[in-house]
């Protein structure tokens, strides 16, 4: 990487980006340091850098690495809360459960490998993910995914979703991990930046958590997993920190490959070594490798480290130092063993005997740092210096994009009903999720398909419930009210299985923050995940930040995606993903004001536009009563109303079982029936109760202030909404089965 | 007590789920065994759970077949040893030349996760006694489980009883459209002669509680309670 | 025309990693063989008419570029052979 | 000893059902490639070191038979070249 392009930083110091590339003698210019980057490296290093220490800090202070632009907004986002068991800053943060038992878990972005090759992006992507939850002491027992493309008509992209859904299934379904929930979004400003972000789930004894902190003078460091490689040399750190350009091809580090069955033997060593209780500190090498991980651990745990580079396996033949120090291949990982801990207690059937091209290695001995040469480089903590870059807080008042609404002929309401469910926006999901194993774990108790998934822990009564969701048609009117509702939007779907939220995790897939609508966006996208996180009172313990998601100088619509972890005290007790039986009466509870600006029927239309509505108390309210109405047994079923409005909650309802039901359209002043029908809006469940509990269901709503519409009953096979449609529930089933495949012109 | 030795290799990922749902059936104990350090005396019967026991590069199960314990395996079979082969398992089994047939890459050319029917061939087996005819639900999760085998090998293995699970739709009827990968015969299961070997695709340990959707797997694993401690070759030879 | 087969031989390049050769390797070095080094690649046989060689050359080229390689991570080449058509259906 | 490639292509028997093959035909026909029929294999290559090129060959075969291909499903075959060896560690 001798010419890698320049990264801006404060508005003094941000050097031209037309220079990018062209060649310059100044070595901080070359890693992309700024000038005064570079003059804080030379006072922390004490004199001039050598060609390697330049790099090293090149890689580290790049926006992937050091959050130059995210991390003072980071600081809005509530950390804390009674269960939190690890904050954000780690590999994952981490709830208690109670007993003893911690749930950690991250969502992180693969976004712009995934672009330049949609397979082993998506595929490394989960590896990644993966190994930041092992690399805590915990077994993953779930991976989600949220996964953003253009629109499936254009053949670019239904190569980017088989790439992208086939990597992840090759790599999730050979290390074992079920994958049992995620989201889908076809929209145009993916089709050339598509998004993939992925989330793991996992489980640990508190006493066997572990952290990078913790590595004392005179332990031993091993590299194990996989020989160092050549491939993606410094490629996330840089690709990650820039726009995707034509003409940078020549620049893009080798395409990184991973290797599913070393990162089961990886994972299967690690938890080990856990168990036998070698570890001071580990940590998974990612974007910048040997360099970031080296560092951070260093500097979390307050000591240097002297590595050998020589000792480092490696797959390439005539690799330099710098070459060894930036590679970012995969399945490796950095652990810190005690003093007294020899090779020989490291667990030889994960790794060593069985696969001898995978070998545990000792590569290094950790000691006190001395002398000037060896220079501490910090990680998040270091220098002081990215605070200072964050973007100016340009006082931008948004103003809707335009719109151009223009209904199309009037239909029957009952085809546009089917065309809906089967439009790419609203259409069943499992011609795609499918082929991800949802079942190995045997933990699975709702799988894909369901508001959320439910996970059992065996041995235990109680279980999680986890759901990821994002708001990008939302967002691109009003950022903030798209990232509150997506924090709102998974939480909900927690509820709508009978979990309490416990706690969130999230990914920000923005812009380029060096523009001032960037920089606006990913503020009000903090600011709205804070808003929400406040009123419904959930923490965020871990996240991820993915900024330079744009095309031809076109950011992406502000996109968080928002991972939710909730409990139920009892998981033989969540609500099913059933119809209800004949007889049950069919509820909306929330908000039954809806409109068609951000609604998948309008997008149909050409219609995109605000004001957006956004009551996070009404949510919370909502919410509380869902849990107490579940809590007294009264539900038979609910689902949360979403894309698509009440109109696609009732088929989705329907569709589960196969059977009808026979409602009415809840009046709402100044609401057209196809708005009622068909709008979309935040805070909407639609509930399936017991008859005879409906009296004491509507008290306990009235406590909690929350809207209650009785619509109908279920029973029949049609569903019937009065006074606007009457279909089939088969027909509904046809429509929302197979429209996603026939979008995507996939055979099935 | 019936012993039953569960089988790891390094890419396996069923182990634990199949120790856990045999935990459910009483009179049974278990043991996951490396199979490095594999020595199945003392075993009544022995399982080849799921997984990429070594990436399933090459081919699902090629590399397995090299294992110590694949040869152990077969030592244990030829003494009349209850196996039972499940996914993996199934692909290292035939690839061992412990099973007719090969599994290859799905029709669809994509891993499916899903539930399937199956309906039960035969009880000549210590998995499937006092099951023949019975439709079961279960999940599948595969990317290569298409069995197949020259007209020869299919005629030979319809013959002899030894198909024992075939995909079916929930009345049982052998269509098209309830094969999920492509199999010849929709052909799910198979046995070897003497029928103490047994190899499928669908995961019986994925439903064994009500809690994840279905029973249809208890029925099978059950089976082994009541397998002749040891002596399943007199019985089934 | 007469009738081609072309063979297009599909690996990975150079510098991208190839697990499934590193699981080969591993392999064959258990069973005793002593490998330096095991690559992996596609096979991809294509029967069509064309009017030569070079024709026919041409067009596996073509469809190398537009869909049987990825040229993100694979390099391919192609040998081309001409059948005799008794029977072609 | 000298360094040899061998080339091990392994090919599915015609009787068994390409799905692959017949996936690749129908989009290099949607394509507009008028195209008779795909069939498709894997291509194994394996550097190692041996007396000549007899040796080589035979010990390829034994690499075939004994894990590369699966004799129910597939047939193999092998081809064998001499490489120079300069620097071959
Ligand atoms: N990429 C995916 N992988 C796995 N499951 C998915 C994926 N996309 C969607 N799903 C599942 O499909 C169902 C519907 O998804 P979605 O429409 O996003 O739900 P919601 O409206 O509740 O957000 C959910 O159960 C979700 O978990
Ligand atoms: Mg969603």
């Amino acid at each position: 990487m001798s010419a890698s392009p320049t990264i801006s930083g404060t508005k003094a110091a941000k050097p031209n980006r037309e220079s990018r590339g062209s060649a310059s003698a100044d070595p901080h210019v070359e890693v992309g340091l700024t000038d005064a980057e570079a003059t804080r490296v030379r006072e922390i290093v004490g004199r001039e850098p050598n060609r390697l220490e330049w790099a090293m800090f090149g890689a580290m202070w790049s926006e992937h690495c050091a959050y130059k632009h995210s991390r003072k907004l980071l600081r809005r986002l509530p950390s804390a809360g009674p269960g939190v068991a690890v904050g954000p800053g780690e590999n994952a943060g981490a709830v208690d459960l109670g007993d003893g038992l911690l749930c950690v878990f991250k969502v992180e972005s693969h976004n712009h490998p995934s672009a330049v090759e949609p397979f082993q992006g998506a595929a490394t992507g989960v590896g990644g993910i993966l190994r930041d939850v092992f690399a805590m002491g915990a077994r993953p027992v779930a991976v989600l995914n949220a996964l953003f493309f253009g629109p499936p008509d254009d053949a670019r992209v239904r190569r980017t979703v088989s790439g992208v859904v086939g990597g992840i299934s090759v790599y999730g379904n050979c290390v074992g991990i079920p994958d049992v929930a995620g989201h889908v979004s076809f929209e145009p400003c993916f089709a050339e930046n598509p998004l993939v972000n992925a989330m793991c789930v996992g489980f640990v004894e508190r006493e066997r958590l572990r952290t990078s902190t913790g590595a004392k003078p005179g332990s031993a460091v091993y590299l194990v997993g996989s020989d160092t490689g050549r491939d993606g040399i410094a490629g996330a750190s840089l690709l990650a920190s820039f726009e995707l350009g034509a003409g940078d091809d020549r620049k893009r580090p080798s395409v990184q490959v991973g290797n599913p069955f070393v990162e089961k033997l990886l994972l299967e060593a690690t938890l080990e070594l856990v168990a036998v209780d070698a570890i001071e500190a580990v940590q998974d090498l990612g974007a910048a490798g040997l360099t970031c991980a080296s560092s951070e651990v260093a500097a979390k745990s307050g000591v240097g480290m002297r590595i050998d580079v020589g000792r480092v396996p490696r797959r390439a033949r005539g690799m330099t130092a710098l070459e060894v120090m930036l590679s970012e291949s995969q399945e490796r990982m950095l652990v810190v063993a005690h003093g007294d801990t020899t090779l020989a207690l490291l667990p030889p059937r994960a790794l060593a005997d069985d696969a001898p091209e995978y070998d545990v290695t000792q590569w290094a001995s950790s000691e006190p740092a001395t002398g000037p040469t060896l220079p501490r480089i910090g990680g998040l903590s270091l220098g002081g210096s990215s605070d200072d870059m964050a973007q100016g807080d340009q006082a931008l008042r948004e103003t809707a994009r335009p719109s151009t609404s223009g209904a199309s002929p009037l239909q029957k309401i009952g085809l546009e009903l089917l065309e809906l469910l089967a439009s790419p926006a609203v259409a069943s999901r499992r011609t795609l999720y499918r082929s991800f194993d949802s079942m190995v774990g045997t933990d699975t108790v709702l799988g894909p398909g369901a508001d959320a998934a439910v996970l059992r822990i065996k041995g235990r009564p109680d279980g999680i419930a986890v759901a990821i969701d994002a708001q990008p048609r939302v967002a691109a009117i009003d950022p903030f009210a798209g990232a509150a509702l997506a924090v709102a939007e998974a939480t909900r779907n927690l509820v709508c299985v009978g979990a309490t939220p416990l706690a969130i995790t999230d990914c920000l897939n923005l812009g380029n923050p060096e523009r001032p609508r960037g920089a606006y966006d990913l503020e009000q996208t903090v600011d709205g995940i804070r808003a929400a996180c406040d009123a419904l009172g959930v923490p965020v313990v871990s996240g991820n930040v993915s900024l330079y998601n744009a095309t031809r100088g076109v950011d992406i619509w502000p996109t968080a995606t928002i991972g939710a972890v909730g409990r139920l005290a009892d998981v033989a007790r969540h609500i099913p993903a059933t119809t209800g039986r004949p007889g049950d009466l069919v509820l909306l509870a929330g908000n039954a004001l809806v409109s068609l600006g951000t609604s998948a029927y309008g997008a149909a239309r050409g219609i995109h536009e605000g004001p957006v509505s956004l009551d996070l108390a009404a949510e919370a309210r909502l919410q509380r009563f869902v849990l107490a109405a579940h809590a007294a047994g009264a539900v038979r079923a609910a689902h949360d109303r979403s894309d698509g409005g009440l109109g696609v909650a009732l088929a989705e309802l329907a569709i589960r079982d196969g059977v009808g039901m026979k409602v009415t359209l809840p009046a709402v002043r100044g609401l057209d029936k196809r708005v009622t029908l068909f709008g979309e809006g935040p805070s909407g469940v639609v509930l399936v109760v017991d008859p005879a509990r409906e009296a004491e269901l509507r008290a306990l709503a009235e406590r909690e202030q929350v809207a209650v519409w009785t619509l109908g009953t279920i029973g029949g096979d049609l569903l019937e909404v009065a006074p606007v449609l009457g279909m089939p529930v088969a027909s509904l089933v046809r429509a929302h089965g197979g429209g996603l495949a026939a979008a995507l012109g996939r055979a099935d | 007590m019936t012993r039953v030795a569960i089988l790891r290799y390094p890419g396996t990922w069923s182990e634990r789920d199949f120790q856990h749902a045999l935990s459910l059936v009483e009179g049974i104990a278990t043991e996951i065994v490396w199979h490095a350090e594999c020595d199945l005396r003392g075993f009544d019967a022995a399982i080849v759970p799921g997984g990429f026991s070594y990436g399933d590069y090459l081919r699902a199960g090629a590399i397995a077949k090299l294992s110590p314990g694949t040869k152990e395996l077969r030592r244990f079979a030829d003494e009349g040893g209850a196996v039972l082969g499940s996914c993996n398992g199934f692909q290292i089994l035939c690839e061992a030349g412990l099973l007719p047939g090969a599994l290859v890459r799905n029709a669809s050319l994509e891993y499916r996760c899903d539930w399937i029917h199956v309906r039960i061939e035969s009880d000549r087996t210590p998995f499937t006694t006092g099951l023949r005819r019975q439709v079961l639900r279960m999940p599948i999760g595969h990317g290569e489980g298409r069995w197949v085998a020259d007209p020869d090998t299919l005629a030979a293995v319809e013959a002899a009883g030894q198909v024992v699970f075939r995909y079916t739709d929930a009345a049982g009827a052998a269509t098209a459209d309830a094969n999920p990968n492509g199999a010849l015969a929709n052909i799910a299961g198979v046995s070897n002669r003497a029928g103490n070997v047994v190899g499928l695709m669908p995961h019986p340990e994925r439903c064994a509680e009500a809690l994840l959707g279905g029973t249809d797997g208890y029925r099978i694993i059950a089976n082994l309670a009541k397998a002749p401690h040891g002596t399943a070759a007199a019985v089934y030879r | 025309m007469p009738r081609f087969v072309a063979r297009v031989l599909i690996r990975p390049k150079a510098e991208i990693r190839d697990p499934q050769g590193e699981a080969i390797s591993g392999a064959l070095r258990s069973l005793g063989h002593e490998i330096a080094d095991v690559r992996t690649g596609k096979e991809i046989l294509v029967s069509f008419d064309a009017a030569d060689e070079r024709a026919a050359r041409d067009e596996a080229a073509r469809m190398g570029d537009e869909l049987l390689a990825n040229p993100v991570i694979e390099s391919y080449a192609v040998e081309v052979e001409a059948v005799r058509t008794e029977a072609h259906a």
